[in-house]
């Protein structure tokens, strides 16, 4: 008997093994994520091998030098055009690289930048046994109030962890809203969610509520990403394929070589629908609006102040680039059957953000809410479903961003013995105390409440123009009414600050570094250019609002 | 390009207000001579401006404009440019002022010395000239947009000029009065900022239909018959825009944040919501609402007159039963505001130019009472009616000059405020007899409560709180002594205002297609 | 045996899990319930991708178990660092900001 | 000449503008200049009249313009004066009496030492009457009419000290204020109708439109009459009037301004005569209030109230002799000047008689005066037969005339009621004013010690009074006979008011017969009561009649309880309105909202499961809301 035939007899002859081509990646065109991503395992190492004496310096200095770099290659691509003519597709068809993604990119960059610098300001804690400190906890892991973290606290530890952390979490903000199939979608969600989850946990004081909020925040999160996977899943079931054109494709019905499968799939509207109520439900979780913004409040009071404001800004920018591209790229032919869901969605956003605001006592608490509703006008221009409803949008992320960053930023120099005083009646008479200080946050107010001459007022014209123009005017009075009872509760802080009598054991001021003063002047100076000459800014818009496909 | 006389006019307060504010605490009266040297620049370009405009028959609509691009993507122009009835507005800006100013020397001297951060004086009197700044470029805007940016934004300043600086002589202990103060203060500002926020709506909605903002583009447009309006869009339109001005106005029932207001804020700030800021609302109406929703306004009319004709008769009521003089004087406002909006939609060349004439003479009148009640006041310490009597034996000019005040309220023929009603009251009248017979009891209305506060307050035996009381002092006859001149002379010789508002008036009129009823016999 | 079933069971065992996080108050067990969500998901996905015939379902699979990873970490190391403040794991315990 | 006529009103007002800008430092001579420009006024005026009477009938008017008021498309309001004939009686009117009234008040207000503000006032009311009087169009008219409001209301407040004297000068004005919204409207009216509110062009143009019209027109500037000329219904005011100074009620609340009215309803004859109605409605008026006034004046005890109802009386007299038309125009203004004369004498008498009584008013506290103050007793004595119309005196003369004119009302049932009320009124008048006579200075003095016990002496007035008091004793002996010398008066005012011979029911000697008759009657009666049994110091309570009578015939309170009162209640009712209703709806709302936030605040409990659930529960919504969408 032959050797084949022997062979023959328990063994069969594989098919020949076709070689995979090796996938071939843009660079240069993702580089601004790829700096940032760098630079913050560079972080890790610095951590294992720099002296602790010199990591604050390098981190700060690390980090600031890759947003920089980042945000100068973001730039570039514009300049080279990206943004319009030459926008496409990279990296396999995982990212997209167009005029939305790269502006959204610079907003998040520019604003990551600001809080970076806020995340490094030292001068407002008091000094602990003469080491500077900022606003995050000595050591994570040692327990509130225990002998070692005292002991840390006099060792003159800090948490320079921060720096990558935050490097990984807008790294991963970089992708989410440029993120062009669903597998790059969720694992850029969870790339820029889980560092923030930790730096929630990172406060120096209030460390028990930092950890609540932690606590909160993840498990919140994880479930809601969860149910965005599970989305995830149906869609990848009805099309075939997780690629945003492939599944538009399907969705269209322009799809070619229909297997017999897909057909069969293709059939069964119930998962399509389904599926892309569960992404949109994990993206409305990330953008905080109703009914899925109740994580807000807590993990915005709990978390470190600077953190908190670098989420309410980067976020929100993140979170409402990768919904436009989703609603706009993938759904467009579905937007008869989620255009009324998310008129509930933003009409129930504004409301609510608006009404539960007034009764609020705590500052961030109060700006959380806030934020609801910004959420709220911001998901008017969405479903406005125009190009203008697409730069209206990124013209109110852009403003809005600094305005937050600023508010929060003030928020951490009015302190007392506990840390920051962020209840309001200690706010009382800060008027008189430091006019600069409170005239500048009254700026921020007013911005928030949309009155004229400010950026904040350019932003929700242009929404509401956006919104009314793609006939969704019911949804520009409901709007106006909310901005109306919002307006009542930014005047009770002017009111506040100003009217009120000054409490005698009252907090005081701290005198910030020039970091944190850059982050307050750059927040004025957005908020007061957007509000009078925003022109420059909305054509910047205008050019960058069309997706690649 | 010409010459921007019109942006310098409004810009001089603006610098004014930046550099008031920039005086160091210690020199407090340098920062109020300062403010009165500015208000004083613009005052002479407010002059210039009224030289400039040309009131021949066959001169533009508007002058002296300016139009530069500003947000070409919300369709929104800087335009700029004045019609009569703009200068004569510009001219009652300008002109009330430094006397808001010279009236309010003292009345932001700051309580607590040593706090060298806290600076309310310069504080104030740049608030004033920030007022003042937008209130005049609002009346030169000819851009919708940007009209509505500054009616909203000249708020905040009110805002706090009403709540930062009450009046020192209230009822009760401190805290009670700043609550009250701040309690005034939000709902000026909450009342204004809805009524601003649902005529953003309607100027959003604006855009979406004539997608510009620009007068000039717009009555091109309307001309060529491009601009075609749905009824319901243009009166909802109307209703979003009319509004906002009415509770700015503020025309019955949206009234009740005025009398709040002028009773906390300090006279000086009181004379200028009534005198100053209210007239954007009114002037608005005219140039805006007529305008830019003609069919909407015919359709609105009556029910506007019925509401001007309550706010009429409603506000002259209330001002009899008050307790408090300013507000007395805040709802014998409301009552002439009412008057002033049943001129303008009377739809008739005299209800229009009357309006007009109104708008100025009733600031020059009301200031005149207002700022001599707050002298009165600023004497006794208190807002209370009943606490004075007999006033006029001991400050015996005081009480004069409070005297004319009171009978240019109730529009006493030689004075100036007589001019203007009886021309709204005629031009009512020509369309509307009921209404304008009905409207004619406001003028016995209005006797009554001028008269029931001079008897109350100035005459009887004297009591022993007033009986020290000091006769006016220069500075203060300063104030009081030229306003009184001017109602005198306008009420004489009202012409030079009735000329520069005419051919606006008649452009207006044309706007909504309406002639002056003609009389039955044909004149000879 | 017909893939839609294997469907059915992700669904089950997704709802579960999404029960299991409502009523369940430690927060470990609601971290795994979780998790059990995420492998509902992978099943699902996994289940697809044979029906489709392509393999993206299960390279997602892949994905999906390394960030499951990455979340326990994180999310241990918040959740103890929690009960070692606070002696308790309760997820309703901490409760202090509310309202 | 006619660049003149603007200094008619000229120099008054300049005196008022100097006196009360003036300041203290013209406390000294501020009564001599004012009295100076009241003069000035004066000789201008009588330069003037010469001028006029040099001049052949037709052509007397003269006018004068000085600049365009308001103009406003079609509303043109001028600055101009006319002076007629008409106007002409008025101005030597007011600028004599007025000047003789200055003179009288310098010793009158000698110890007051607001002086120099009173007589700064008086140029301001010369100033506006004369406005009225001259102004050639009603919008100018008006200025006047509202100018000697404000006079009038400086005037009769002029002593504030006193709560009362404020009041009733609140009172003139407001009353007033009703009776200008009639004019005024007349003026909106004549506006529409006639595009014009000037004398000529309206007068000229009244038969170009309809009978209503003018009716309406009529009746509005009846109204106005009435408040001006205190007739009822608007007479309630002129009573508290008299709380101003004496002289003041003498110019303004007998002479010239109140007599307003008339001048009014005279100068636009031509809008009556086109309309029967309205000029039924003025005789009424009329008739009505000459009755009141006569029976007021008969139960007041205060002296100058009591003169007060018979002015009030008298100018019904005049008022219904305007609505008579043509046969009544030039009576009604020639009984204005005599009355002007006579009640201006009795006013500045009784002010003569409490100058020397320490401004004693009741009568009851008189009594035998006239061998304390023989000038005052022989002053006031020839204008009581002036007033009650003693054969030969001029109220004889011009009331008369009246009288037989309301007879020739027209030849049915009206003209003998009107005819008896006219004579009716001349028996009360003359009972009334007998009554006066007899109190203040027949029967033996009834005046005691005051409380701080000082005893009036009553002495003569200084010459500064008396003089005035004479020359007018003058003009009410002669004035009336002067004018009715073969109807020179009428035929002067011929050209502008037009005249008929009035045809009464029965023949004029018999009517002057019965008048006669009548007057001796009321002054025998007024005899029986007052002059043979002595006069009570303390007022019997008298029969219902006599109480309604003290109390203004219950009309003032008629007033109170319904317009005073009534609006107290409408005014606290809306002011509670206003707060709680429109003011309260507000505040609700904004309530309402901070209570939901607080409701909705309660979801926000701090369990993450809870949240979890939100999630859940919002994405089960999602999800059905989508498939539902699909399924619709």
């Amino acid at each position: 008997m032959s050797a084949t035939a022997v062979h023959s007899l328990w063994t069969t002859a594989a098919e020949p093994i076709t070689k995979i081509d090796s996938p071939q990646i843009e660079y240069s065109l993702i580089a601004p994520t790829l700096i940032v991503i760098g630079a913050a395992i560079l972080g890790i190492l610095v951590e294992a091998f720099v002296p602790r004496v010199a990591r604050y310096y390098v981190q700060v200095f690390l980090s600031v030098v890759a947003l920089v770099a980042a945000f100068a290659a973001v730039v570039a691509l514009a300049a080279g055009g990206h943004g319009t003519t030459e926008s496409g597709i990279v990296a396999m068809g995982a990212l997209a690289v167009d005029g939305p993604a790269l502006f959204l990119q610079g907003t998040i960059l520019l604003s990551g930048l600001v809080a970076i610098f806020t995340f490094a300001e030292r001068r407002l804690d008091p000094e602990a046994h003469g080491n500077r400190v900022d606003s995050f906890a000595a050591q994570a892991a040692s327990v509130p109030g225990s002998e070692s973290e005292q002991a840390a606290v006099r060792a003159g530890f800090t948490t320079t962890e921060v720096f990558p952390l935050a490097l990984f979490a807008i790294g991963g903000m970089l992708v989410f809203p440029s993120a062009n199939d669903l597998l790059t979608l969720f694992i850029a969600l969870e790339v820029f969610s889980l560092p923030l989850y930790l730096m929630c946990a990172l406060a120096r004081r209030k460390r028990l509520m930092s950890q609540e909020a932690a606590v909160k925040y993840f498990l919140l999160g994880a479930f809601s990403s969860a149910f965005l996977l599970f989305g995830i899943a149906l869609l990848y079931g009805y099309a075939g394929t997780v690629s945003y054109a492939g599944i538009a494709d399907v969705v269209d019905g322009t799809v070619q070589n229909v297997n017999p499968a897909l057909a069969g799939t293709m059939g069964n509207d119930a998962l399509l629908l389904v599926g892309a109520a569960l992404i949109l439900m994990g993206l409305l979780f990330k953008v905080g609006a109703v009914p899925f913004h109740m994580w807000t409040p807590d993990v915005y009071q709990g978390a470190p102040t600077p953190v908190t404001g670098f989420m309410a800004a980067a976020t929100k920018v993140a979170a409402f680039g990768a919904l436009l591209r989703l609603l706009y790229v993938v759904l467009p032919g579905l937007r008869w059957d989620w255009r009324p869901v998310m008129w509930g969605v933003a009409i129930a956003t504004m409301l609510l953000g608006a009404i539960v605001a007034i009764t609020q006592t705590d500052i961030k608490r109060l700006l959380a809410y806030s934020s609801i509703a910004h959420a709220g006008f911001i998901l008017a221009g969405v479903i406005a479903t125009t190009p203008d409803g697409i730069s209206s949008v990124l013209f109110y992320l852009g403003a809005y961003s600094f305005v937050t960053i600023g508010a929060f930023a003030v928020v951490t120099l009015v302190r007392d013995a506990g840390g920051e005083a962020t209840h309001l009646s200690k706010w009382a008479g800060l008027g008189r105390r430091s006019p600069l200080v409170a005239a500048v946050f009254a700026v921020f107010l007013l911005a928030f409440a949309g009155i004229p001459l400010t950026s904040g007022f350019a932003g929700k014209f242009a929404v509401f123009k956006a919104a009314a123009e793609g006939g969704a005017g019911a949804l520009v009075v409901v709007g106006v009414i909310s901005s109306a009872i919002a307006a009542f509760f930014y005047i009770r802080v002017i009111v506040l600050m100003f009217f009120s009598e000054p409490k005698p054991e009252g907090p005081t001021v701290a005198v910030p570094s020039p970091l944190t003063m850059t982050a307050i002047g750059v927040g004025v100076a957005v908020t007061l250019v957007l509000g009078v000459a925003p022109q420059y800014f909305l054509d910047l818009a205008n050019q960058a609002s069309v997706f690649v496909r | 390009m010409s010459f921007p006389l019109l942006t310098l006019t409004a810009a001089v307060p603006a610098l004014g207000a930046i550099a008031t504010a920039a005086v160091p605490a210690a020199k407090r009266t340098a920062a109020k001579w300062l403010a009165l040297f500015f208000s004083l620049v613009t005052l002479a370009l407010a002059v210039v401006v009224g030289i400039r405009f040309n009131t021949g028959s066959g001169a533009d609509r508007y002058q002296l404009t300016e139009s530069h691009s500003w947000i070409a993507d919300f369709g929104v122009r800087y335009e700029l440019g004045v019609d009569g009835i703009g200068v004569a507005l510009i001219g009652l800006t300008a002109l009330l002022i430094p006397f808001i100013i010279v009236a309010g020397w003292h009345d932001a001297d700051p309580q607590e010395t040593g706090n060298t951060r806290w600076r309310p004086t310069q504080g104030f009197f740049a608030l004033i000239l920030m007022v003042e700044a937008m209130v005049i470029l609002s009346f030169e805007a000819t851009d919708v947009f940007l009209f509505y940016i500054l009616f909203e934004a000249m708020l905040i300043p009110m805002y706090f000029l009403i709540g930062g600086f009450g009046d020192r002589a209230h009822a009760g202990s401190d805290e009670n009065a700043a609550a009250q103060r701040s309690y005034a203060a939000v709902k000026f500002l909450l009342y204004n900022l809805v009524g601003g926020l649902i005529m953003l709506a309607a100027v959003i909605g604006l855009y979406v239909v004539a997608g510009t903002f620009s007068l000039s583009e717009i009555a091109e447009m309307r001309a060529a018959g491009e601009l075609e309006m749905a009824t319901n869009t243009e009166r909802l339109l109307f209703l979003g825009f009319f509004f906002a001005f009415a509770v700015k106005a503020p025309l019955w029932p949206l009234h009740t944040w005025l009398p709040n207001a002028m009773g906390e804020a300090t006279a000086p700030v009181a004379v200028l919501i009534t005198a100053v800021v209210d007239k954007v609302g009114t002037f608005a109406m005219l140039r805006y609402c007529l305008q830019l929703f003609p069919n909407a306004s015919e359709w609105a009319t009556p029910v506007v007159l019925v509401l001007a004709l309550i706010s009429i008769v409603y506000g002259a009521l209330l001002a009899v039963g008050q307790r408090d003089i300013k507000r007395l004087v805040a709802y014998a406002s409301i009552s002439h505001f009412g008057f002033i909006i049943m001129g303008i939609f009377a739809m008739t060349s005299q209800g229009q130019s009357g309006a007009t004439l109104y708008m100025v003479n009733h600031g020059i009148s009301t200031a005149a009472l207002m700022l001599v009640a707050g002298f009165l006041i600023s004497r006794r310490g208190s807002r209370l009616i009943a606490d004075y009597g007999g006033v006029q034996k001991v400050a015996p000019v005081l009480a004069g000059t409070f005297l004319i005040g009171s009978l240019a309220t109730l529009s006493l023929p030689g004075l100036a405020p007589f001019v203007s009603e009886f021309l709204v009251l005629v031009g009512t009248f020509a369309r509307y007899p009921v209404i304008g017979i009905i409207a004619t009891f406001g003028i016995v209305l209005g006797a009554l409560y001028s008269l029931v506060l001079y008897q109350r307050t100035m005459t009887g035996p004297v009591k022993l709180e007033v009986a020290k009381m000091p006769d006016l002092k220069l500075r203060e006859l300063l104030v009081v002594g030229p306003l009184i001149v001017l109602l005198v002379f306008l009420g004489v010789y009202p012409k030079p205002v009735t000329e520069l508002v005419d051919p606006a008036v008649k452009h207006t009129l044309s706007d909504v297609k309406q002639h002056d009823p003609e009389p039955e016999v044909a004149a000879k | 045996m017909n893939p839609v079933n294997y469907l059915y069971l992700a669904a089950l065992l997704f709802s579960i899990g999404a029960t299991g996080v409502l009523i369940r108050r430690n927060a470990i067990v609601v971290f795994m319930c979780i998790e059990l969500m995420l492998n509902a998901c992978n099943l699902a996905f996994v289940a697809f991708s044979r029906m489709h015939g392509n393999l993206d379902g299960q390279i997602i699979a892949f994905f999906t178990m390394v960030v499951a990873a990455a979340e326990v970490v994180v999310g241990l190391a918040i959740i103890v660092s929690l009960f070692r403040s606070r002696h308790s794991a309760s997820v309703d315990d901490a409760s202090l900001m509310k309202l | 000449m006619e660049n003149l006529i603007a200094l008619l009103v000229a120099a008054p007002l300049l005196g008022a503008v100097v006196l009360l800008c003036g300041g203290r430092r013209l406390d000294r001579t501020g009564h001599w200049l004012g009295t100076l420009f009241a003069l000035g006024s004066f000789v201008v005026g009588v330069v003037l009249f010469m001028d006029m009477l040099g001049r052949d009938a037709d052509d007397r008017a003269m006018h004068q313009h000085l600049f365009s008021w308001i103009p406003v498309g079609g509303f043109q309001a001028d600055v101009a004066f006319q002076l007629d004939q008409l106007s002409m009686t008025f101005v030597l009117l007011i600028t004599g009496v007025g000047s003789l009234i200055h003179i009288y008040s310098i010793g009158y207000m000698e110890h007051d030492e607001r002086r120099r503000r009173f007589f700064g006032y008086l140029n301001l009311f010369l100033a506006a009457m004369l406005i009225l009087v001259i102004a050639d169009n009603y919008l100018l008219l008006y200025v006047g009419w509202e100018g000697v409001g404000l006079a009038s209301y400086l005037l009769i407040g002029f002593w504030q000290h006193k709560p009362s004297a404020a009041t009733a000068a609140k009172k003139a004005f407001l009353v007033n204020r009703v009776g200008d919204m009639g004019l005024s409207i007349a003026i909106m009216l004549m506006f529409t109708t006639f595009g014009t509110f000037a004398f000529g062009d309206v007068l000229a143009a009244t038969g170009e439109t309809s009978e209503g019209k003018l009716t309406a027109i009529g009746l509005m500037l009846l109204l106005a009459a009435c408040g001006k000329s205190a007739q009822v219904p608007l007479q309630s005011w002129l009573g508290d009037a008299m709380e101003g100074p004496t002289p003041v009620s003498a110019l303004i609340h007998a002479a010239t301004m109140v007599t307003a009215g008339v001048y009014l309803i005279t100068r636009s004859g031509a809008i009556f005569n086109g309309a029967p109605d309205a000029q039924l409605a003025v005789v009424i008026v009329g008739a009505v209030t000459l009755l009141f006034g006569a029976i007021v004046g008969c139960a007041k005890d205060d002296i100058k109230k009591a003169l007060a109802g018979s002015t009030m009386s008298q100018i019904g007299y005049m008022i219904l002799a305007a609505g008579l038309g043509p046969i009544g125009y030039a009576f009604a203004i020639m009984h204005l000047v005599t009355h002007g004369f006579f009640k201006a004498g009795l006013f500045l008498g009784a002010g003569s008689v409490m100058h020397g009584m320490n401004d004693e008013v009741d009568m009851r506290k008189y009594g035998g005066l006239r061998k304390y103050m023989p000038v005052t007793f022989a002053t006031f004595g020839l204008g009581y037969l002036a007033i009650i119309g003693f054969p030969g005196l001029s109220g004889f003369w011009s009331k008369d005339k009246i009288i037989e004119a309301a007879f020739a009302y027209d030849d049915g049932i009206r003209g003998w009621i009107f005819g008896g009320v006219a004579l009716l009124g001349a028996g009360i008048t003359a009972f009334y004013m007998t009554r006066v006579m007899l109190m203040t200075f027949f029967g033996e003095k009834r005046w005691q010690p005051d409380a701080e016990g000082h005893e009036p002496h009553p002495h003569e007035s200084p010459k500064s009074m008396t003089i005035p008091m004479i020359v007018l004793a003058f003009g009410s002996v002669f004035a009336g006979g002067l004018f009715s010398l073969n109807e020179s008066f009428v035929h002067w005012l011929e050209p502008v008011t037009s005249f008929e011979h009035p045809h009464p029911v029965i023949s004029v000697p018999a009517i002057t017969a019965s008048t006669v008759v009548v007057l001796l009657i009321g002054v025998a009666i007024a005899w029986f009561m007052y002059g043979k049994r002595p006069v009570p110091v303390t007022a019997p309570r008298g029969s219902v009649l006599t109480r309604a009578a003290r109390r203004d015939l219950l009309q003032d309170d008629f007033n109170h309880v319904v317009l005073v009162r009534g609006g107290e209640h409408l005014t606290r009712s809306l002011v509670y309105v206003d707060h709680t209703l429109v003011d309260g709806v507000v505040n609700g709302t904004a309530a309402g909202v901070g209570g939901l936030s607080g409701r909705l605040r309660k979801l926000q409990n701090g369990y993450a499961r809870s949240y979890a659930v939100s999630m859940l529960g919002g994405t089960a919504v999602l999800v059905a809301a989508t498939l539902l969408m699909r399924a619709v």
